[in-house]
């Protein structure tokens, strides 16, 4: 039988992991998170439709979890990959998860019991909710098993947790949770590898990668597009009550291009969904809070995609206003935040109010992607995403063997990552059966 | 041996610095006074029958290019009629028709000239002229080279005016002055009236060039309104365009004799100072010690207006409760 | 219309202590900045935009040694097509009888339209040079101009005089005009503009060059000689308030009261 | 010491600095900003990129003074770039309220600097001749007096009277140059903060020296006014006296003085800023603290000092190093800071805006975060919030403090430190 190493869990490697599967080709799925489904699995819903993007997501998640010729290992990394004939010898280094997922029946006890409760900041809900040192990073997560996380928990970063050892042990019945957990590597010979390492999103806070002046991170009414998905999905952590602190708001402003077609944070690209999941969110605002003013302060709107304008009429109907003009500042006014901006249509520089600013951070380059090029062996373009053998052919890179999928090519919305996963796939499985060529 | 003086008129009216010359040259000792009277047919009548008390002789010359006293004419009329009878002095006003005829005339005749003299001195060395430098913050004392004729203009408002009536017969020359001069008088202008008169002020401040900027005029409204004063400018500041004409103090402006005059930033260049001089009480506030204005002043403030003006206001403010 | 300015290179005394030097005659010019005068500007100006209106040519004179030349570079940088300096070593002790005749040899047999000159010069204040010009180049003048417009082959100009008052005036061209302040606005003049007028025609020229005979010169220079520069007499010495700004606006208050009374 | 001596006697004798340094100046060819020079001629929008702009507004959305004026830098750069014929840039009276604070440069994603178009449009203004009666003067008077402020240069030292500050024209020998500047040198307010920094250099036994009345305007403020080639002439003149002395160190009082060294001097002048020097005898323990201040203060970010050459720790650190200060932040601070509005010019210029002015914002803000003053650490700021504070009717409210001026409260409590010991 063949086998092949898909790189990356997000919706495009699941895509691409299931077409696999389905041809009959055993795959092993990397992802380097405790869970599969990558960034999507924090959305709410999906533009342009307004679907709930768990109505897509989970069925190919759980599908991925239990599928017979899927070999899923979280936590994991690749290490190297060797050519060795016509196929590679992959090593992977796993790391420990501390709970063994076949044991863990989810039951959440073990979180209920960490000293630590409450006080962890949750990376699924990007800091806006807190969670406890084991934690389970929603509930349809897959594998439906806690984790615990290495950097936060006192028995791994102390050596001991509290005078009566780790409580989350003795609150499982289940005996899942293994504290001693040591790294392991493994080595796997594939036939084929797929990357679908996806992306991250634009920090628009720090120093490093500029932009301070919006007040990210220093003001709490200041969020990012995927924070405010959290915010929306009944599953976050207001449980999809938008609030900001005790406080519903009334003017809610979305930040265009924020880290997007922006040389000086680092970005020149167009980061393409933004435009729409600004509409969406804005949309689902409006009919959220019908009685809050909602502003998108746009540079260009890209609505290219099929639906896409029309979405775009339908929000501006329901009241969301479209100003042209790329923000500049916002700061503290009494107990709001001020946006300052020239509406360029107008040629007026305008302060607005807002108790809520969404920043429409742009998509970059996931975290280690050029050193997980450098070991896969494929090439990086200028703006740090991956590069194709010859553009017109995304799915195939330079190298003989690897294959791209998803937003780790660049930015795409959900529908071309499906694709994307789905024609990676499809060209892997043309090598496969022929036993070389691409 | 005779000193002319050239009677300056306007409008048909004799201008009062005539008067000046007439004192000037008859306390120069240096022979008879003739007063020469210039202008258009029909114009010269009137000013000679003004003419002050120390008068030997009065001389009338008419023309039709010498309409408007015309300095152009003025000038070649004067030249033929001196080059003849050679005074040993021509004597005229350093006014804006002085400046116009008196260099003109000195060199047609190839004489000394002395412009804006404050006062004229004969000795064995012939005549001496003493007249300011530097916009008043030099003096200089200027010797005019032996000559037939030496022609002089005095600063307006030097000398006490003679007073008096001349009562003399008016001889009337013949005036050998080109039909054509190149030169023609159109009319007399006056400046419009404007929203205020500054001449009709108790207590005036005046703003100069020590202020840099039109914003800054704030300061001496502030102080103004405080004290219940008019704003009035030396001549630097209506040529900026930063206040209207009919505020400017000074001879091309108006002469304003108020109770209290209040001279900001205004260096005190002397088309300034003899427009306000007379003024009740002066007070001066500028930042160069050297200035001027502080000759003329009563009471003097070396410093910055923008530090000392604002606490003036205050303080008016303070004493008016 | 072709024009000719007539400018002067003078020291800006405004915030200056003037200090006589040795000979009793001289201002110690070392210590002053210099400038081109007042007057000349407003001249300079209006001899521009005359040219800017009109076409064809505006030259610009100056007496007065190498350092003076910065003037003329304001005025080729102003538009002026080309500059004359004159110098000679007996120049120092010129009157303005002697300026205007080195003016007027310098514009020799050259014919301009209209001459312009600052009324007066900031420093001696004679207010001589324009007219006298004016007469040894046989053309009618007006002085004191404060607007000037052209008609037909003529200009009307306003003079300015005392009290509100102007004499409107029409003079036959070729003609000479000295200028009043506050005519025009004077363009401000960059420093590399005036670079870049370097490479415009810059003569200098002696005496002999203008064929005038120094005796001549020295003639004129003898008709009014300066014996001495002192300080002029104190006047009304005002009594000076002293102190910190709030002490003097107190004093200032006493004075007003007391004085003037108008508090 | 022989070495010192040759030098005082190269020092005494002085020849007026015009002559000496534009002489050594033009004898060595030397021309600064010589880049700004070679291009002449290429376009603007060649030259400043503009095909690269996006239209999207940052530039103006940050400007200072965007909420007040019509000075639209967005659409400036569109019309350089789009038009042929850049009259219709030269008509632009706003360009003159530009404060070339660079925010519209620090904002811009591309990396453009509308600021320098505006500087580009200021200067064909310039050639043109077309400006203020009050830019005029102060132009004018940098020539001619070395300083804008029509001051004579004569008097140019005259605020270190009886202070014992010594210049290089007495023979006096240092490795420190104080930059003085031309408002801290003329304006009495800034004078008051000059003085506390000379008290504070010889409290702490900093050795120093000045260039007295020889120093001329660093030339930053008629740079950014568009006037290149008297930004050159003053650059020659205090590049070639700098070249003399070869100081270790130059101090400055004012931001501006120390980015124009910095920044526009060709080579560059690695200055600091008095801040600087400040908080590292702080931290030394030279400065002899002997009184409590107890002030509770707010550090106003000078534009050029932070944003422009991204100091911001040290002011604070020397703040903090008075006894008995507390020191609390602006929410707009740091990169954040809002402009004064007295760069790019500006102290010479009213602006177009109406409304209420930035550093009247400033003072209000202030005064609502209940501070007892507001310290800055730059002449213009301190000016301009001064006059903010009158205007706004917050006299007795507030204080505005130059850093300078706080520290030395900490040192010595009287408020103008002219009872200094004169040296003999």
């Amino acid at each position: 039988m063949r086998r092949a190493l898909v790189v990356g869990a997000g919706i495009a490697g699941i895509q691409a992991a299931l077409d696999l599967a389905e041809a009959g080709v055993e795959v092993v799925l990397v992802e380097r998170a405790e869970y599969v489904g990558g960034n999507m699995a924090r959305l709410d819903k999906t533009f342009p439709t307004l679907d709930c993007s768990s109505c897509t997501l989970t069925p190919r998640t759980s599908e991925v979890g239990r599928h017979p010729r899927v070999r899923l290992l979280t936590r994991t990394e690749v290490e190297g990959v060797e050519a060795e004939g016509t196929g590679f010898r992959v090593r992977l280094r796993v790391r420990p998860r501390y709970v063994d997922p076949e044991a863990c029946v989810a039951c959440g006890r073990c979180a209920e019991a960490c000293r630590l409760a409450g006080r962890v900041p949750r990376g699924f809900d990007l800091g806006l909710a807190k969670g406890a040192a084991i934690d389970l990073a929603f509930p349809q997560a897959v594998p439906a098993a806690y984790a615990v996380a290495p950097g936060r928990c006192l028995q791994l970063t102390r050596g001991r947790c509290g005078r009566d050892g780790p409580r989350c042990v003795a609150a499982c019945d289940v005996g899942a949770i293994r504290l001693d957990e040591a790294e392991r590597l493994e080595e796997v010979r594939v036939d084929a590898v797929v990357v679908a390492a996806g992306y991250r999103l634009y920090r628009p806070g720090g120093l490093a990668e500029g932009r301070p002046e919006l007040g990210f991170g220093r003001y709490p009414q200041v969020v990012t597009n995927l924070q405010m998905e959290r915010l929306l999905s009944a599953s976050g952590p207001t449980g999809g009550e938008v609030r900001v602190g005790d406080r519903t708001p009334s003017r809610i402003v979305f930040l265009q291009c924020v880290g997007s077609r922006d040389r000086t944070a680092g970005a020149a690209h167009c980061s393409r969904v933004c435009c729409m999941a600004s509409m969406k969110q804005a949309l689902v605002l409006r009919e959220k809070l019908p009685d809050a003013a909602v502003t998108v302060l746009y540079m260009d709107l890209r609505c290219f995609g099929k639906g896409y304008e029309e979405f775009l009429e339908r929000a501006q109907r329901a009241g969301v206003v479209v100003r042209r003009g790329n923000p500049a500042e916002v700061y503290r006014r009494a107990d709001r935040v001020a946006v300052r901006f020239e509406d360029t249509l107008l040629g007026r520089v305008e302060e607005l109010p807002a108790d809520l600013v969404v920043l429409a951070a742009g998509l970059r380059p996931a975290e280690g992607l050029t050193e997980l090029a450098r070991t896969v062996g494929v090439g990086v373009g200028p703006d740090g995403f991956l590069e194709p053998a010859d553009r017109r052919d995304p799915a195939v890179s330079a190298r003989p063997g690897v294959f791209l999928a998803g937003t780790c090519l660049g930015p795409m919305d959900i529908p071309d990552a499906v694709a994307s996963g789905s024609a990676a796939a499809g060209a892997a499985l043309a090598r496969l059966a022929w036993g070389a060529g691409r | 041996m005779s000193v002319w003086v050239i009677a300056e008129h306007r409008n048909g009216e004799l201008r009062e610095v005539t008067g000046e010359l007439v004192a000037v040259a008859r306390a120069l000792g240096a022979g008879p006074v003739t007063a020469v009277v210039l202008g258009g047919p029909g114009e010269t009548e009137a000013p000679a029958a003004g003419l002050p008390a120390g008068i030997d002789r009065v001389v009338r010359v008419e023309h039709e290019s010498l309409a408007g006293f015309n300095g152009v004419a003025v000038a070649a009329a004067l030249e033929r009629v001196a080059a003849r009878e050679r005074p040993a002095v021509v004597l005229g006003a350093h006014s804006a028709a002085g400046m116009d005829w008196a260099s003109a005339l000195a060199a047609g005749l190839g004489a000394p000239v002395a412009t804006d003299v404050l006062s004229l001195h004969r000795d064995d060395g012939g005549f001496l002229a003493v007249r300011t430098v530097y916009a008043g913050k030099l003096q200089a004392r200027v010797r005019l080279a032996q000559a037939p004729t030496v022609v002089v203009t005095l600063r307006p408002g030097a000398t006490e005016a003679a007073a008096g009536s001349a009562e003399v017969p008016a001889e009337t020359e013949a005036a050998e002055v080109p039909a054509e001069v190149g030169r023609r008088f159109v009319e007399w202008i006056q400046e419009a009236a404007g929203e205020v008169d500054i001449t009709q002020a108790d207590v005036l401040v005046s703003v100069g060039r020590g202020i840099g900027d039109p914003e800054d005029l704030d300061v001496a409204r502030d102080l103004a309104e405080a004290l219940g004063a008019t704003l009035s400018c030396s001549r630097p500041v209506v040529d900026l365009g930063w206040l209207p004409k009919e505020r400017q103090v000074g001879i091309s402006g108006k002469t304003v004799k108020p109770k209290v005059y209040i001279a900001l930033g205004i260096s005190g260049a002397f088309q300034h100072v003899t427009a306000m001089k007379d003024a009740g009480l002066i007070l001066a506030v500028n930042k160069d010690p050297k200035a001027p204005i502080f000759r003329v002043s009563h009471y003097g403030i070396v410093g910055d207006l923008f530090k000392v003006v604002p606490e003036l206001t205050k303080a008016v403010r303070e004493a008016k409760g | 219309m072709n024009l000719a300015v007539f400018v002067k290179h003078v020291p800006d005394a405004a915030e200056a202590d003037l200090r006589i030097g040795p000979d009793g005659r001289s201002v110690r010019a070392e210590d002053l900045p210099f400038q081109m005068n007042e007057w000349d500007r407003f001249a300079l100006e209006e001899a521009a935009r005359l040219k800017e209106a009109t076409g064809g040519s505006l030259t610009a004179f100056l007496i007065g040694p190498g350092e003076h030349e910065d003037s003329l570079r304001r005025c080729l940088a102003v538009g002026a097509d080309r500059a004359v300096r004159v110098w000679d070593e007996s120049f120092p002790t010129l009157g303005p009888a002697a300026v205007a005749r080195a003016l007027a040899a310098a514009v020799g047999e050259e014919r301009f339209d209209l001459y312009l000159c600052g009324a007066q010069a900031a420093d001696d204040g004679y207010a001589v040079v324009g007219p006298t010009l004016a007469v040894l180049l046989g053309v009618p003048w007006a002085a004191l101009v404060c607007r000037l417009e052209l008609q037909d082959g003529r200009i009307v100009c306003d003079r300015e005089l005392e009290a509100g008052w102007f004499e409107r005036v029409e003079l036959a061209l070729p003609a000479l005009v000295t200028v009043q302040t506050g005519i025009n606005e004077p363009r401000y003049v960059s420093i590399l503009g005036i670079r870049k007028a370097r490479s415009k025609p810059l003569e200098v020229r002696g005496l002999a060059d203008l064929g005038v005979d120094p005796d001549e010169i020295g003639r004129l220079g003898a008709l009014t000689r300066l014996e001495a520069l002192e300080p002029p007499p104190p006047g009304r010495e005002a009594e000076m308030l002293e102190g910190s700004p709030a002490e003097v606006a107190r004093k200032a208050v006493a004075v007003l009261r007391e004085k003037g009374g108008v508090l | 010491m022989a070495q010192a001596c040759s030098k005082r006697r190269k020092w005494r004798g002085f020849r007026p600095p015009s002559l000496l340094a534009f002489q050594r100046a033009k004898a060595q060819k030397r021309w600064f900003v010589g880049k700004l020079r070679d291009i002449e001629g290429v376009p603007l929008a060649e030259r400043y990129e503009l095909a690269a702009c996006l239209q999207c507004g940052r530039c103006t959305g940050g400007c200072p003074v965007g909420l007040r004026s019509p000075l639209n830098s967005r659409r400036l750069l569109y019309e350089a770039l789009i038009r042929e014929d850049g009259e219709v840039l030269v008509e632009r009276e706003e360009v003159w309220d530009c404060t070339a604070c660079r925010t519209c440069a620090d904002r811009c994603p591309r990396g453009l600097e509308p600021v320098s178009v505006i500087r580009e449009i200021r200067t064909l203004k310039i050639e043109e001749g077309r400006i203020p009666q009050t830019v005029m003067d102060a132009l004018e008077s940098a020539l001619k007096h070395g300083n804008p402020w029509g001051r004579s240069r004569r008097k140019r030292f005259a605020w270190a009277d009886g202070l014992g500050v010594p210049t290089l024209e007495e023979g006096d020998e240092a490795p420190n140059l104080w930059f003085v500047g031309c408002t801290p040198a003329y304006d009495p307010r800034c004078q008051e903060a000059a003085r506390a920094l000379a008290g504070i250099l010889r409290a702490a036994g900093y050795p120093f020296t000045t260039l007295g009345n020889e120093e001329s305007c660093c030339g930053s403020e008629m740079l950014r006014l568009g006037e290149l080639g008297l930004f050159e002439e003053l650059a020659e003149a205090n590049r070639a006296l700098l070249d003399e002395v070869a100081p270790e160190t130059v101090l400055t009082t004012s931001p501006h003085c120390m980015n124009a060294l910095r920044t526009d001097y060709d080579p560059a002048v690695s200055a600091l800023h008095f801040s600087q020097v400040l908080a590292r005898l702080a931290d030394e323990g030279r400065i002899p603290f002997r009184r409590e201040v107890p002030l509770r203060v707010a550090f106003h970010d000078p534009c050029y000092l932070g944003k422009q050459n991204g100091v911001y720790e040290e002011p604070r650190a020397a703040i903090a190093a008075v006894p008995g200060v507390e020191l609390v932040e602006f929410d707009r601070s740091r990169e954040r800071s809002l402009c004064c509005e007295g760069g790019g010019g500006r102290m010479w210029l009213e602006g177009l805006g109406e409304g209420e002015r930035n550093a009247q914002q400033r003072v209000r803000t202030a005064a609502d975060m209940g501070v007892d003053a507001v310290v800055t650490a730059c002449p213009f700021c301190l000016l301009t919030l001064e006059d903010a504070r009158k205007t706004a009717g917050l006299e007795d409210a507030l204080e505005i403090v130059d850093l300078a001026e706080l520290v030395w409260r900490g040192v010595e409590d009287l408020p103008d430190p002219c009872g200094l010991e004169t040296r003999s």
